[in-house]
């Protein structure tokens, strides 16, 4: 599925990195010059939907791990800053010890430290497990995680629970239209690099040795579970970063937001960006839910259309966009 | 909870046990001797569903219906993996997964373009239409009865075919070694093409008998597909007997779940179930080696 | 005030001309991909066919109507009503379906200044605490049906009641309705997984339960696999069903068919309304579609045509907000329905009836009127609402 | 005499009714080269598997400079100092060779959980790997693994399991699927770690084994039936009829 890894160059990574984050830093500009502010909602999604994606790609596409759960993880960070905000909003106290927050500064590391926990605590038995296996197990997994937030009445249970008060960080009104789109961006900037970096740490090394042959580590020493563990706990923690900020922007969370389809959805993004790169998956993220406002406001039936979509990628794309900029990339430096 | 509602709950869970079987059967088949996850399978449970529907609609004969709809579904089943499927044997689970992912959505678009979004009906057959006394005190729908009898013929002719004759064996050789199969002169192409239909003629089973209690809508498939999987997974990929057994299991902790638990947790038990198992045994209940 | 009022309107009427060529841009968000897409596709044909009925405008200006599928998702929906909002600046968000993508487009619509115009879904919490001045539902509160029932089922002396739904808000508000009005004693209160497909189990333990009645609440798919397994449980004739029409409607009989037949249904609208407005629709939605339409397909209906009364009123200047509210709350038009009219919470008022399945002329299952449960009926949530607050 | 490095006591390994390893006694002393030879199906592969650690043996004991290892996880075994190169290539196919040659440097350096650093650029790990790959005679350290010949890859998987910096070497057919060229090159190779390394060579090529060996075990249906210096296996009337008179 890998593009040729002779490629493969930190340098240019971090160049393409630069470039993704000065375009998407670009949008409000083209927004306000086009006059259609939605661009940067869309632009926001698109950010926060990546984010979820490359904390994926850390365990799928460097790991060789396939998981069906990360949509559960994304949304229980969603759900720590809506129960803190809605513990604030009425005064009331979170299991009848912690007073409630609106402060993103809280909020946040707190969504990834319960996000990471969970996906340590789930990832320590579903790693036991390999293969379909370990699908099949995530994503139960996922639908246990599902059932939990569904069955939570007081938080509104299958509605889902709206921040009815206004979030901050370090005391500044958080969510504006733009100083969140930015914020969001910079999340995203800082993602990407420390998971760039860690690819190409020992670790990253370890972890993407693992995914390529499992018994070749295990021969010259290494046993992976410690390091695929210590992987899914931070692509956990990731992963409720971006449902944390889910839920911000958008002020509301629901178990819908944590379905199997929605982890399904992940999958893609990564496989229709590509996988063997860092950045891969921005590019899936952003296609990815562009076509999906684009399709479904033209036709009923778009869902065949975005059916055929995946089946062609998977067929003729195997390195997703990636090796599509590679291909236009090599013709226009052979002319 | 008397012995009379208790017999009624326990046959209740096996004849869910035995359709989920009429599932996961196929789906286990095609896993093990092709080492493909196939999630069209709940597609082809929906058009077996919708093409007994519409034969039953113009011959107002559900017999009939079954009769042509099996192996409608299962020449489905077979132009499906020789169109597409078959392309995808060799590539990684991933892959398998995204491309039926990608159809399953196709083929929902499909027949509702053809059948319309509206749930069609496919009502119970006249003669099972009313219930059975078995003994003193307990009643039970014929029709379930029927599907629970159908299901037993289905388990045991296929652990018959694979255990007993020589198609079996060209099955489990195709299975365990490709090429040496290939080599005593097996069609491996042919046997995996005839696997396949016959699986999908399973799913189509499945989805005709569940049409008369169930809603025959698009999407119909997916949510028996996800329990299916989960049957397979429990049982072990590629067993027949895990796959039954899993089932059974399944069927009744589904259905005492609901009854005796409150209904949240109920709704989480299966899941829990393979957790459990899985973690317990990473491969399932009865690994196939290989 | 009244020749205030008049002053205002003939204001109106010259502004109305300047922006006659801006068509009046209405957003239609609801789920019409999944298990549940037909819901949309039903709520879009009737709002197309109450537009076409007052003769393809809407207070004489012309109609954008952009569609967006939510698939069920609160997230998507939620953008889509972004977009609309900004990029295609709608004047009106309508079609939603769910509670949940309600609750997490409301806020934000309203708080951008533009209308929320249900046409279904119709969470109590906009009934009552968080009722707003722009907030108007004109299809139903999730309570009222079964509090209805619960009424007919006190007049018909009905003593063990036994009661299903899916586990989910909308389940629970359901119940909670019919347990708010009716009197007499439950045999048992069951709620199961939300999209469950096998009902023996439960089916089992009710008819062990012996009840009188049972009334159930399962929208979509949920409800033909109950209707059509109770049926075989052999039940139907000794422990009549009893629901509220969205279990028992035409999005679902043709799926349940001879199942349903003997079920009862509550309803603030059915096929067979015999008023002019409504025969109308029937066969005009027959002729457009080919299939009968269900109420929630009048409702929408209805939804279009009070857009077009409560434009007219005022020009068609659905750009003076405070207008078009308080034309809107005063709205008079032909509704399906019969008797309506909007509450003080923006919520309708309106007569409820009892239904019987039964077979029509051409053999299909349909609602058949019985009689008036209750006139005027209007929701409990009402009196919560502090609209002056607004 | 001094101490065996590795002694295997009684091994008994079955998959279903067949006897892989049949109550094998075995040892390798320091600093000598050990061939295993016999025909298809003698249970070589699956006993270099036990000794590693990837099969684990039904009965019997395997000791390693004196610690018994028999249950011992693979990984602690590779820690220990046994490195295994395997019969069919086993590389890491989207690494380069210098990269596949530094795991197993970073493996011997201790734990991994280093998260910042780049590892390609890490001397301590890129140093002893360019000398591994140097010894082998592998240039290009750039290159992925995917992309060199077969013969190339033989020589990776050696240089890997010298980066480890083993007592034991455990070669599972090195010389297999190689031109006659190549086999030349390897027997060479091997000759001058010989002077370094313990090693233990299951190997078909009998040229390469007579060359290397110091002494040579004969195992015929998971029994050692001969053990001895090359001449004497080579004289062994036993051992012709089993197995080089079928040749």
């Amino acid at each position: 599925m890998a593009s040729s890894p002779a490629s493969y160059r930190p340098s240019s990574d971090m160049m393409a990195i630069t470039v993704i984050v000065a375009v998407l830093a670009a949008v409000p500009v083209v927004a306000s010059l086009v006059g259609d502010p939605f661009l940067v909602k869309i632009a926001t999604r698109v950010v926060v939907f990546a984010i979820a994606a490359v904390a994926l790609n850390l365990v799928l596409g460097f790991g060789g791990l396939v998981s069906l759960m990360h949509a559960g993880l994304f949304g229980i960070g969603g759900y720590v800053v809506a129960i803190l905000a809605f513990h604030a909003d009425d005064s009331s106290r979170l299991f009848d010890l912690f007073p409630g927050t609106t402060e993103l500064s809280i909020g946040l590391p707190l969504a990834m430290l319960v996000a990471g926990a969970a996906a340590a605590v789930m990832g320590l038995v579903s790693l036991r497990t390999s293969g379909v296996y370990f699908i099949m197990i995530t994503l139960a997994f996922n639908q246990m995680l599902y059932y939990f937030f569904v069955a939570l009445q007081q938080y509104g249970g299958e509605d889902g629970l709206q921040i009815m008060s206004d979030l901050t960080l370090f005391g500044h009104a958080a969510i504006g239209r733009m100083s969140f789109y930015y914020g969001c961006l910079v999340a995203l900037a800082l993602v990407l690099v420390v998971v760039q970096r860690l690819i190409n740490s020992r670790f990253g090394m370890v972890l993407r040795a693992s995914s390529q042959n499992e018994r070749r580590l295990t021969a010259i020493g290494i046993a992976p579970l410690r390091y695929r563990l210590t992987a899914f706990a931070l692509s956990g923690a990731i992963a409720g970063l971006a449902g944390a900020l889910l839920a911000a922007g958008q002020q509301f969370i629901s178990p819908a937001e944590m379905s199997w389809v929605r982890s399904g959805d992940l999958v893609v993004m990564c496989v229709l960006g590509g996988m063997a790169r860092v950045w891969g998956p921005v590019l899936g993220a952003a296609v990815f839910l562009v076509l999906e406002i684009v399709l479904s406001g033209w036709s009923t039936h778009w869902q065949l259309a975005f059916g055929l979509l995946i089946i062609l990628v998977v067929v003729s794309l195997r390195g997703g966009l990636i090796d599509l900029l590679h291909l236009v990339g090599r013709r226009g430096a052979s002319r | 909870m008397d012995v009379a509602l208790f017999t009624e709950q326990l046959l209740n869970g096996v004849q869910l046990g035995v359709q989920l079987f009429l599932m996961a059967a196929g789906l286990t088949l095609v896993f093990g001797i092709m080492n493909m996850i196939n999630l069209t399978h709940g597609s082809l449970y929906m058009i077996g569903a919708f093409v007994a529907a519409a034969l039953f609609g113009h011959t107002g004969s559900f017999l009939l219906a079954l009769v042509i709809a099996v192996p409608a579904t299962a020449l489905a089943g077979a132009l499906l993996e020789a169109a597409v499927l078959r392309h995808f044997y060799h590539r990684g689970h991933l892959d398998q997964v995204l491309v039926t992912f990608g159809l399953i959505l196709v083929l929902n678009e499909i027949v509702k373009m053809i059948w319309g979004a509206v749930p069609v009906p496919l009502p119970v057959p006249q003669l099972l239409s009313g219930s059975v006394t078995l003994f003193a005190d307990v009643t039970y729908p014929s029709f379930r009865l029927a599907i629970l009898g159908v299901g037993a013929v289905v388990a045991l002719g296929l652990y018959a075919v694979v255990a007993h004759t020589r198609i079996g064996m060209w099955v489990r050789a195709g299975a365990s070694n490709r090429d040496i199969a290939s080599a005593m002169g097996v069609n491996v192409e042919l046997i995996f093409s005839l696997v396949f239909a016959a699986g999908a003629a399973l799913a189509g089973l499945a989805g005709i008998m569940a049409g008369p209690i169930n809603a025959v809508q698009v999407g119909m498939g997916e949510p028996v597909l996800i329990l299916a999987l989960v049957v397979t997974v429990i049982g072990g990929v590629g067993s027949i007997k895990g796959a039954f057994i899993a089932a059974l299991m399944i069927g009744v902790v589904d259905t005492f779940g609901r009854v005796l638990l409150p209904p949240a947790l109920g709704s989480m038990m299966i899941f829990m179930l393979m957790a459990v198992i899985l973690a317990w045994r990473p491969r399932g209940l009865f690994p196939v080696h290989g | 005030m009244k020749i205030a009022s008049i002053a205002l309107a003939s204001l109106l009427l010259l502004s109305a001309s300047a922006s006659a060529e801006e068509p009046v841009k209405i957003g239609f968000i609801s789920t019409f991909s999944g298990p549940s897409g037909q819901l949309g596709q039903e709520l879009l044909d009737g709002f197309n066919l109450g537009i076409k009925s007052v003769g393809g405008k809407l207070g004489g200006r012309t109609v954008e109507v952009i569609k967006g599928d939510d698939q069920a998702k609160p997230d998507v929906g939620r953008q889509l009503a972004d977009k609309m909002i900004e990029s295609d600046r709608v004047q009106i968000i309508t079609g939603i379906n769910f509670s949940n993508v309600m609750l997490a487009v409301a806020k934000p619509v309203l708080d951008s200044g533009a209308f929320i115009f249900s046409v279904n879904a119709g969470p109590s919490q906009y009934a009552g605490k968080l009722c707003n001045a722009h907030y108007f539902n004109e299809s139903f509160q999730n309570d009222t049906l079964p509090e209805a029932m619960g009424l007919y089922l006190n007049s018909k002396q009905a003593k063990r009641v036994y009661l299903m739904a899916p586990n989910y808000p909308a389940g629970k508000d359901f119940l909670a309705g019919f347990k708010r009005t009716f009197k007499g004693q439950i045999a048992g209160e069951v709620y199961t997984a939300f999209g469950q497909l096998d009902y023996a189990a439960e089916i089992a333990q009710l008819r062990a339960a012996k009840p009188d009645a049972v009334f159930f609440f399962y929208p979509g798919g949920m409800g033909i696999n109950f209707v059509k397994q109770y049926a075989q449980a052999g039940l139907t004739k000794e422990v009549k069903l009893y629901g509220p029409s969205f279990s028992l409607d035409q999005t679902v009989l043709p799926g349940m068919g001879d199942a349903a037949i003997g079920a009862y249904a509550s309803a603030f609208w059915t096929e067979d309304f015999d008023n002019p407005a409504s025969k109308k629709f029937v066969a005009d939605f027959e002729a457009a579609y080919g299939r009968v339409p269900s109420p929630n397909a009048a409702n929408a209906y209805d939804g279009a045509r009070i857009l077009d009364a409560a434009l007219t009123s005022i020009g068609g200047k659905i750009e003076d907000k405070a207008a078009f509210r308080k034309a809107l709350e005063n709205v008079k038009f032909d509704s399906v329905r019969g008797h309506f009219r909007f509450n003080t919470n923006h919520y309708p008022i309106q007569d409820s009836y009892l239904a019987e399945i039964v077979k029509d002329a051409k053999g299909r299952p349909t609602m058949k009127k019985l009689e008036l449960i209750k006139a005027d009926q209007a929701d409990s949530y009402a009196s919560q609402c502090n609209m002056a607050a607004q | 005499m001094t101490a065996p490095l590795l002694e295997v006591k009684q091994l008994v390994k079955r998959f279903g009714g067949l006897v892989a390893t049949d109550h094998l006694d075995l040892d390798v002393r320091p600093g000598e080269t050990l061939a295993l030879i016999g025909p298809n199906g003698a249970g070589k592969t699956s006993l270099i598997a036990q000794l590693q650690g990837d099969l684990t043996p039904d009965a019997g004991a395997i000791y390693f400079s004196g610690v018994e290892i028999t249950r011992r996880p693979a990984h602690g075994r590779a820690l220990m100092g046994l490195a295994r190169s395997f019969q069919i290539t086993s590389v890491f196919p989207e690494l380069s060779l210098v990269q596949n040659v530094a795991l197993a440097v970073q493996a011997r350096l201790g734990h991994s959980f280093r998260f910042w650093r780049d590892a390609s650029s890490d001397s301590r790990l890129t140093g002893p790997a360019r000398e591994a790959l140097e010894i082998v005679g592998l240039s290009y350290p750039s290159r992925p693994a995917s992309d060199v010949s077969h013969g190339e890859r033989r020589q990776l998987e050696l240089a890997m399991a010298l980066a480890m910096q083993p007592r034991l070497l455990l070669l599972d057919e090195p010389m297999a699927g190689m031109g006659r060229e190549d086999g030349v090159r390897m027997t060479r190779l091997l000759n001058e770690l010989k002077r370094d390394y313990a090693m233990m060579l299951v190997e078909h090529d009998m040229n390469a084994v007579f060359a290397l060996a110091d002494r040579v075990t004969v195992l015929v249906a998971g029994k050692a039936i001969a053990t001895g210096r090359p001449d004497e296996i080579r004289a062994d009337p036993q051992v012709r009829a089993a197995y080089l008179g079928q040749k």
